[in-house]
């Protein structure tokens, strides 16, 4: 009881021309107030599909096992209308290709405002400023110029930050962050990363973050959940799985970390060391 | 029928790699009102091939002292028109010219609509005088064109053919630039460029497949305009001549009589609906089963 | 433009009756226009010096008060005095010579100037005598002189102005406004030289589609519609408070052979084709509209005579069939060039069907009608089927027209070329006394029979169906009506 | 996008001058002669060389072609062969009623058109779905003929609800726009038909992009996803659609002008071609296309607008 | 090194995008997007480039591969200029040029199966048989780490790094000298990401290949490349070796870059250099130093004047006054 997020026995299937494919299977975690809990794994092992899942956001050939309760509120088989309610106010998600996940004929202000329109029922003028800040906040010079622009006009790290806006708009008790900062310079992560921690801190948010970069791990998880071919095969506190990690594939992972303060050249040590192997589901 | 469908779907799991083709053909199984669609097609083709085997009374065959019968009477299944002629009988003799009719002149307008829009959606300094040839094709009355047509290459279904593809050109040019103008601007279109890919595979390869849906659409739909077409044309002495059943035609004829035996165009115009309908299903349906974001039934 | 038509379907309103025509009008001058269409507004507005009898056809004084032929190449024609065209100018010889004239001068290139193209001068005797010469004796001297075409137009309108847009005429009607491809306007001429028309206002509404006319009768927003198509008779005729009318005409419809060709010009071949033809299966199939009767001149046309049935070709399949195999006809391919428009299309199906009976192959070719004009004109067909609307009902301007071999190559059609029918056209032409002319026509009209370049499948009927209310309709047989008599009860 | 103006102004000018010469030459090329007409079967061969030397017919063809353009300069469009109308003055008369007419059927197609495509792509499969394709495919097989006969037999005859033809009134009148409801009607259901399968076809394709997803992420209710994050972007196939059928619209109120007893510049241009009356035809042609190359200049700044991705440079 | 012919060279380039605005679309701005990059890159070599996002990365990238019109400079490629090369020609430096795109996604065809993407390369360049050109996709689909039976998948049926493996794959299919690499490898997890490096390094090794390898991941970039660019609002603000980067950075902003890279190791408190000020943005372009709205260390001057393209040591340039 009173976990923000609580995920329990998830099992994620594409149906696929070649039959079904379990992206996740089984999985359950949990994710408290003020939290933040990261996913790490191996590229395809079901992250997103995790994530898509929570959100109820699966493509049209996905479909969903298991129980997920935003706030002891069952979230599995709820209907759109009342999803509708819940996305983007009480849980948001920042997507993985920033892309694609800005639609292309809006200008980058229609589509901040509108979340804030909807949920917050602020008039254009008050959703254009608090606009504005967000961009501030997210790093983006020149944010008045910039909300009349288009998605096709920013650098991909710009669109990416645009998403973390939009996600962030409504304060939202929950947030799921898919790969958010893949694409940003480190001075920016790192604003982000303050940023997402000061909310989480002030608002008591919940943060599912999903990443590569155990550096960015390291700085912003209070739990770390790992997964391969779409099971938990560890989850523990950040400084129990970074010290002492049990299974073998966090092992591995970690041990795989490019250090920039390590003077060799670390992967032309290591090729002989490993076969490399890595195969999805 | 589902048990062979999971079968199939165990096949594709095998490494054996099937033709796109028959994945395709595959997919477009699935879909139930396509399949209903192929079913209708195959129905008319069948009639139209086996036409003389369906029928008690020639399609020529006056009777007038049996003329504008109703449905079904004395033993008319579809009545007979004004001239005592059985409409059953000209219906499905009328089959053979409608089908090619619509389907020749929409697919060699559709060539011709392709090459000028992919040419002019592409190429920037081709879209000028490309879509100015387009409007001209638009602007030229259908009417005179066909007169030209007569006045040049005679009077035959095969200028028929003609006359209505060069109608369908312009239409179908202007909807495939437009989709060309905006997959052009896509990524991957680019990620060809960097691959050194040339400019006849980008534009056959990577920008046709992403316009089909709109083509497919327009080209099914014009199936029934142009078999309506052909009366206009048959009024201009081009076409089919009488007495030879043609679905267009038909209608045409039919409409001086709309009080007194409304069903003898009526019928026709119901035959050219199912054959776009069906048509248009199957285009649909194929639509779907090209588009890899399909939803799978599971 | 007129007022909303919202008010006009309330047009209950008597004295004013609207007429649904199929086209516009292409003019206003009887000058220079020759469709059915403009005489039937010009017909309203204009007088001619003689008119003929809509039920009998006999030519009698209109703008003429009587006529004198002091030898046969002269007419002397004595007008009506006091009358005044609608702008004031009065009417007397000098606007008969004025208008006859401008119908003869290459220059204006009337289209009808061969109506009077026998006379060769025209005289002001004096204000109201116009003496008329000509070089041989024109037989259908008041024919012509009766026809729509040859109206008297009021000199100083047509000089200074455009008669084509603003016509002046003597009649009934005057000229209210045209706003073309829609509508035409007349009203009541108050000042006409007899008591004015009892209609107010005369509006000539064109409505393209026959079936739409047909509901604006229903719905009353038209009151008057005429050359009712068959297939839709049965329509009409079911429709409450419409009357319909019916009566023989002078249109003759005909299958007709070009006589260049071969084996066209062969007379078996024609008795063939004239055997094997079943024209009351076809005049069945209209409804009504339409006599069955095989001699080309009709029994509304002056120059008639029932004899000529006996030289006919009455329908007899064996015969034909048997003409057919014993002149080596079998399978013979025929091309039946046929306009695609009035009856034709009837004609040609029913006929195709007929003949494939008696063992030709015959392919039907379908033209719209410039290309058909064309085509036709120069010869360039097999068998075709044509019409003829004689505007006189004078059997000379039938038999002339569309069988004398001056006109090959222009209006005569089938080419039929026989010295000794176009010496019995030209006599009836040349020839003033009437019960000679008649003698002639029906010679002529015997041998056009026996040898068949027509194939006659029809003769018209005029028709109108208008709304009960209104009274004193009559159309003659050439298809014209006049409004003058006309009222809304 | 002044510079696409421009240059497209100027590209009709070459337009209308390269439409004006084909079509003087078909004309001369086609069959029919409009001497024979006006003078009718009757006519001997002099008095149809009268005509001919009067309506200026005698002289060679590009003589006449150049001396068109020569008028066409000086502002005049000629005058009609058939009743000697003065060109402009027969257009202008009748174009108001046309423009009526292809405006009207035109909204009516982009209204019913949208919404039943929109609907059907939503429900795809469902029995709106299916209905709404039945609908569309009974809308381009039923031919305007056919369709107007019977608008005009139920609801002008039978139930007497709407007039039974003319447009006579001011489009902002009562009467003018009840006059125009039957008509529109029939012209429009065709290009509505087209219309709906298009924003249907294309509204699937947007609806499974990720862009829609991000909308829906945010909350974004259903109503605004469809009607105002996917439209937009489903607009491009269907503004050319709309683009295309505008001048099809117009070449193509021809029929309902005839039904409906509309004296419009459709039945102008049949008449004249039926009639061979070149400088009617020249007239009319020309008119239509210059319409039909400004609606597809203003869908192409449509495009833009719509899509910002797209400039004209 | 430096008397060999460097296999690419840029000289100023410039790129700008206009920025159109109002109904009219009328060009009221430019985006400075690269401005004045100079360069060379030698046979062999990897040339990093970091820097902030929106700098120019991406589109200096483009631009090198002719991808790009570029509004200005020059690029050589094997000392030909490859901006007025005719299309055969520059069918053949595109077989040795290629590049993974930023955005794996969008830059595949929707509706190709990757199996056909792939093999679509060879049928481009190679005039292998189509059994050989079968063989060579499922080998390297292996070689990424894919596996042989995802050849018949729509890209849409991949994660976000099994998509990027495709675009490496379909990058090196064809041993190009010259492969631009933008954030090739950031969605991926680090032992995949180990794996592919370790791939790039080898085919490096092997064909004398040449990267550049644009990248926000610095740990990666510094074991990966010879020598690093930091670019910054579109221009160069310093190059040097790796070594030379990571040890002794001398821009304020590389200074700050480098300290704010997260640490694998949780706990640690960082002192990373925040940057104050206001953000200037590509199409409002500061004058003077572009970096001085941020910089700790600016002075009056910075504001007017530009810094000079300078070396301060063997192989290491740097544009700044102050240091
Ligand atoms: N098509 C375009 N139209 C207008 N501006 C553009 C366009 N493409 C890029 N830009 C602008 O050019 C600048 C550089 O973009 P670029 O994509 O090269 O950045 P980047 O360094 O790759 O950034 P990131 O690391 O975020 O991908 C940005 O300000 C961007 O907004
Ligand atoms: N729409 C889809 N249809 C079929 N299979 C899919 C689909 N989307 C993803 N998959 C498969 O599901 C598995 C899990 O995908 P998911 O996107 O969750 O991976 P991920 O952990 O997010 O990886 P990454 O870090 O690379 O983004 C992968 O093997 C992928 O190929
Ligand atoms: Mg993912
Ligand atoms: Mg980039
Ligand atoms: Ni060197």
């Amino acid at each position: 009881m009173g976990h923000l997020l609580l995920v329990e026995n998830l099992v994620t299937q594409y149906r696929t021309a070649g039959g079904k494919l379990p992206a996740v299977q089984g999985i359950s975690f949990s994710v408290n107030k003020g939290e933040t809990l990261c996913i790490v794994g191996e590229s395809g092992c079901g992250k997103s599909a995790t994530s898509l899942s929570i959100m109820g956001l699966l493509p049209a050939n996905g479909e969903i096992t298991g129980s997920i309760r935003l706030k002891g509120d069952e979230i599995v088989g709820k209907s759109e209308e009342q999803l509708q309610k819940i996305r983007g106010n009480e849980m948001s998600m920042i997507f993985q290709e920033p892309m694609t996940a800005l639609n292309p004929v809006f200008s980058i202000g229609f589509q901040l405002r509108e979340p804030l329109m909807i949920h917050r029922k602020l008039s254009k003028k008050e959703a254009t400023q608090n606009s504005i800040d967000l961009l501030d906040k997210v790093g983006i010079p020149n944010p008045e110029e910039k909300l009349k622009q288009y998605p096709h006009e920013l650098s991909g790290g710009m669109r990416q930050r645009v998403m973390i806006a939009m996600a962030l708009a409504c304060d939202p008790s929950l947030l799921i962050a898919d790969e958010p900062t893949t694409a940003l310079d480190v001075t920016i992560q790192a604003q982000i990363i303050e940023l997402i921690d000061d909310l989480k801190e002030q608002m008591g948010m919940g943060v599912v973050f999903v990443t590569h970069d155990m550096g960015v791990v390291a700085e912003i998880a209070d739990r770390v959940m790992v997964m391969y071919g779409g099971e938990v095969v560890e989850m523990g506190d950040v400084y129990s799985v970074f010290n002492s990690p049990q299974h073998s594939y966090t092992k591995k992972l970690l041990a795989a970390v490019p250090n920039v303060d390590d003077e060799s050249k670390f992967w032309l040590q290591e090729a002989t060391t490993d076969d490399g192997s890595t195969t999805s589901s | 029928m589902p048990s062979n469908l999971a079968l199939n779907g165990k096949n594709a799991t095998s490494r054996k790699r099937e033709s796109n083709l028959v994945k395709t053909f595959k997919r477009l199984l699935k879909n139930k009102l396509a399949v209903f669609g192929l079913f209708i097609i195959a129905i008319l083709i069948i009639i139209a091939v086996f036409a003389p085997l369906l029928v008690s009374q020639g399609p020529f065959e006056q009777n007038l002292s049996e003329t504008e019968l109703g449905v079904g009477e004395q033993g008319h299944l579809l009545g007979t028109d004004n001239y005592g002629r059985d409409m059953w009988s000209r219906l499905i003799y009328g089959a053979r010219i409608s089908l090619v009719v619509g389907l020749s002149s929409v697919i060699l307008g559709l060539i011709g609509g392709l090459i000028l829009g992919l040419l002019g959606g592409y190429y920037k300094k081709l879209d000028g005088i490309i879509m100015r040839i387009v409007d001209l094709l638009f602007a030229f009355p259908g009417i005179l064109l066909a007169m030209l047509i007569i006045a040049m290459l005679g009077t035959s279904l095969v200028n028929v053919i003609i006359a209505i593809s060069i109608w369908s050109i312009p239409g179908c040019a202007r909807i495939v630039r437009g989709s060309a103008l905006s997959i052009k601007k896509q990524e991957y279109i680019l990620a060809m460029k960097s691959l050194g890919a040339s400019d006849a595979r980008i534009i056959l390869k990577h920008i046709l497949p992403n316009c089909t849906a709109p083509i497919i659409v327009f080209a099914t739909m014009r199936m029934g305009t142009a078999i309506l077409s052909t009366s206009a044309l048959s009024f201009l002495g081009l076409g089919a001549q009488p007495p030879t059943p043609e679905w267009g035609a038909m209608i045409a004829a039919g409409q001086d009589f709309m009080w007194s035996a409304p069903h003898m165009s009526v019928i026709p115009g119901v035959a050219i609906m199912l054959t776009i309908f069906a048509f248009n299903v199957v285009g649909d349906g194929l639509r779907d089963a090209l588009d890899p974001n399909m939803e799978l039934d599971g | 433009s007129e007022s909303s038509s919202g008010e006009n379907s309330s047009s209950e309103a008597p004295n004013e009756v609207t007429y649904a025509t199929t086209t516009d009008a292409a003019g206003l001058s009887p000058i220079d226009t020759n469709d059915s269409v403009s005489s039937n507004v010009t017909y309203q507005i204009y007088e001619t010096l003689f008119t003929q009898d809509p039920e009998t056809l006999e030519a009698k004084p209109l703008l003429a008060k009587s006529y004198e032929t002091p030898d046969d190449n002269t007419w002397v024609i004595h007008l009506r005095e006091d009358i005044k065209f609608h702008d004031g100018t009065p009417f007397n010889a000098k606007a008969v010579k004025y208008t006859f004239e401008q119908i003869k001068d290459p220059e204006r290139a009337a289209p009808r100037a061969s109506l009077l193209e026998p006379i060769s001068s025209i005289e002001v005797r004096d204000e109201y005598t116009v003496v008329l010469k000509t070089e041989k004796p024109y037989g259908p001297m008041l024919a012509a002189l009766s026809h729509t075409n040859a109206a008297i137009v009021s000199p100083t309108a047509d000089k200074e102005g455009d008669i084509n847009k603003d016509p002046v005429g003597t009649g009934p009607f005057v000229f209210g406004e045209w706003v073309e491809g829609d509508h035409i306007t007349l009203k009541r001429n108050e000042d006409y030289w007899k008591d004015p028309a009892s209609l107010e206002k005369v509006t000539f509404k064109v409505v393209p589609e026959t079936s739409t006319a047909i509901s604006m009768l229903e719905t009353g927003k038209v009151q008057f519609i005429d050359a009712l198509p068959s297939d839709q008779l049965p329509r009409i005729e079911s429709l409450k408070g419409v009357e319909v009318q019916k009566s023989e005409g002078t249109r003759v419809s005909y299958l007709g052979f070009n006589m260049d060709k071969a084996p066209f010009n062969e007379l078996k071949f024609r008795q063939a084709v004239a055997y094997g033809v079943n024209q009351e299966a076809y005049v069945k199939q209209l409804n009504g509209l339409g006599t069955h009767n095989e001699s080309v001149i009709g029994p509304k046309v002056f120059g008639y005579n029932e004899k000529a049935k006996e030289a006919s070709y009455p329908y007899d399949k064996e015969k034909a069939s048997q003409l057919i195999e014993e002149n080596g006809y079998s399978g013979q391919k025929v091309t039946l060039l046929t306009a695609n428009r009035d009856n034709y299309m009837k004609m040609a199906e029913i006929v195709q069907a007929q003949l494939t009976e008696i063992g030709l192959n015959v392919e039907i070719e379908t033209m719209e009608w410039a290309t058909f004009l064309e085509t036709g004109r120069k010869g360039n067909y097999e068998m075709t089927f044509l019409g003829w609307s004689n505007s006189t009902a004078d059997g000379s301007e039938l038999l002339y027209p569309n069988l004398h071999s001056d006109n090959i190559d222009s209006s005569n059609f089938s080419r039929y070329s026989n010295d000794a029918f176009d010496k019995l056209v030209e006599e009836s032409r040349e020839t003033v006394d009437q019960e000679v002319r008649k003698e002639k026509l029906h010679e002529a009209n015997v041998m056009a029979i026996k040898d068949a370049p027509w194939v006659v499948m029809q003769h018209g009927t005029v028709t109108a169906a208008y709304d009960e209310s209104v009274k004193g309709l009559v159309v003659d047989p050439t298809g014209q009506w006049l409004l003058y008599n006309v009222s809304r009860e | 996008m002044i510079g696409l103006v421009v240059r497209r102004l100027f590209q009709l000018v070459l337009l209308l001058l390269g439409i004006s010469f084909l079509v003087f030459m078909s004309m001369f090329i086609a069959p029919g002669d409009p001497a024979t007409i006006i003078g009718g079967p009757t006519a001997s061969n002099s008095d149809l060389e009268a005509i001919r030397v009067d309506l200026g017919l005698d002289r060679p063809v590009l003589v006449q072609y150049f001396d068109y353009l020569g008028g066409i300069l000086q502002g005049d469009f000629g005058y009609s062969y058939q009743t000697g109308q003065s060109v402009t003055e027969a257009i202008l008369t009748r174009f108001p009623n046309t423009i009526k007419l292809a405006s009207a059927s035109m909204v009516v197609a982009i209204i019913i058109g949208i919404i039943a495509g929109m609907i059907a792509a939503i429900k795809q499969n469902s029995w709106i779905d299916i209905s709404s394709t039945t609908f569309s495919l009974a809308g381009v097989s039923i031919p305007n003929f056919w369709l107007g006969t019977m608008l005009i037999l139920i609801f002008a005859v039978n139930l007497q609800w709407l007039p039974v033809g003319g447009l006579n009134s001011s489009i902002f009148t009562f009467q003018g726009v009840v006059e125009l409801i039957l008509p529109a009607i029939t012209l429009g259901t065709a290009s509505a038909a087209l219309i709906a399968r298009m924003s249907r076809s294309a509204m699937l394709e947007v609806i499974k992009s990720d862009y829609i997803r991000t909308a829906k992420a945010k909350g974004v209710k259903r109503w605004s996803l469809i009607w105002i994050h996917a439209l937009r972007n489903a607009m491009i196939p269907v503004v050319t659609v709309i683009g295309i059928n505008f001048g099809a619209l117009l070449g193509g109120t021809i029929i309902t002008e005839q039904v409906f007893a509309i004296n419009g510049i459709g039945r102008l241009m049949i008449d004249a071609i039926a009639a061979r009356d070149f400088p009617v035809v020249q007239g009319t042609v020309l008119l239509v296309a210059a319409i039909f190359v400004i609606v597809n200049l203003i869908v192409d700044i449509i495009y833009a607008l719509i899509d910002p991705r797209i400039t004209y440079n | 090194m430096t008397d060999q012919q460097p296999l690419l060279e840029v000289k100023d380039l410039k790129k700008y995008f206009p920025i159109k605005s109002g109904v009219l679309q009328r060009t009221t701005a430019n985006v400075k997007a690269v401005e004045n990059v100079s360069l060379q890159v030698h046979e062999g070599e990897t040339l990093g480039i970091v820097g902030e996002s929106g700098c120019g990365k991406s589109t200096f990238g483009r631009s090198v591969l002719g991808l790009e019109d570029i509004t200005d400079g020059t690029i050589e490629f094997r000392g030909d200029h490859i901006e007025g090369l005719s299309k055969r020609k520059l069918k053949e430096y595109k077989k040795d040029m290629q590049m993974i795109f930023q955005d794996p996604f969008a830059s595949l065809n929707p509706r190709q199966r990757i199996g056909d993407a792939l093999e679509e390369v060879f049928v481009i360049h190679s005039s292998l048989s189509k059994a050989d050109r079968q063989k060579r996709v499922r080998e390297l689909l292996v070689e990424v780490g894919l596996q042989e039976d995802h050849y018949n998948r729509y890209p849409h049926e991949f994660s976000g790094g099994q998509r990027q493996r495709i675009g490496i794959a379909r990058a090196i299919a064809l041993n190009p000298s010259l492969i631009v690499c933008d954030e090739a490898v950031s969605a991926l997890d680090v032992s995949v990401q180990a794996q592919i490096i370790r791939l790039l390094i080898d085919l490096q090794k092997r064909y004398q290949l040449t990267y550049m390898f644009i990248s926000h991941d610095l740990g990666v970039v510094k074991h990966m490349c010879d020598r690093v660019l930091v670019m910054y609002l579109g221009t160069m603000v310093e190059l040097g070796s790796s070594d030379q980067i990571y040890k002794n950075p001398l821009h304020p902003y590389t200074r700050a870059l480098l300290s704010a890279i997260p640490r694998p190791i949780p706990g640690r408190k960082k002192e990373r250099i925040k940057l104050e000020g206001d953000l200037p943005s590509a199409s409002n372009y500061p004058t003077g130093c572009p970096f001085h709205t941020r910089c700790p260390l600016a002075q009056e001057h910075c504001k007017t004047v530009v810094p000079e393209w300078r070396e301060v040591e063997e192989g290491h340039f740097i544009a700044c006054h102050e240091v």
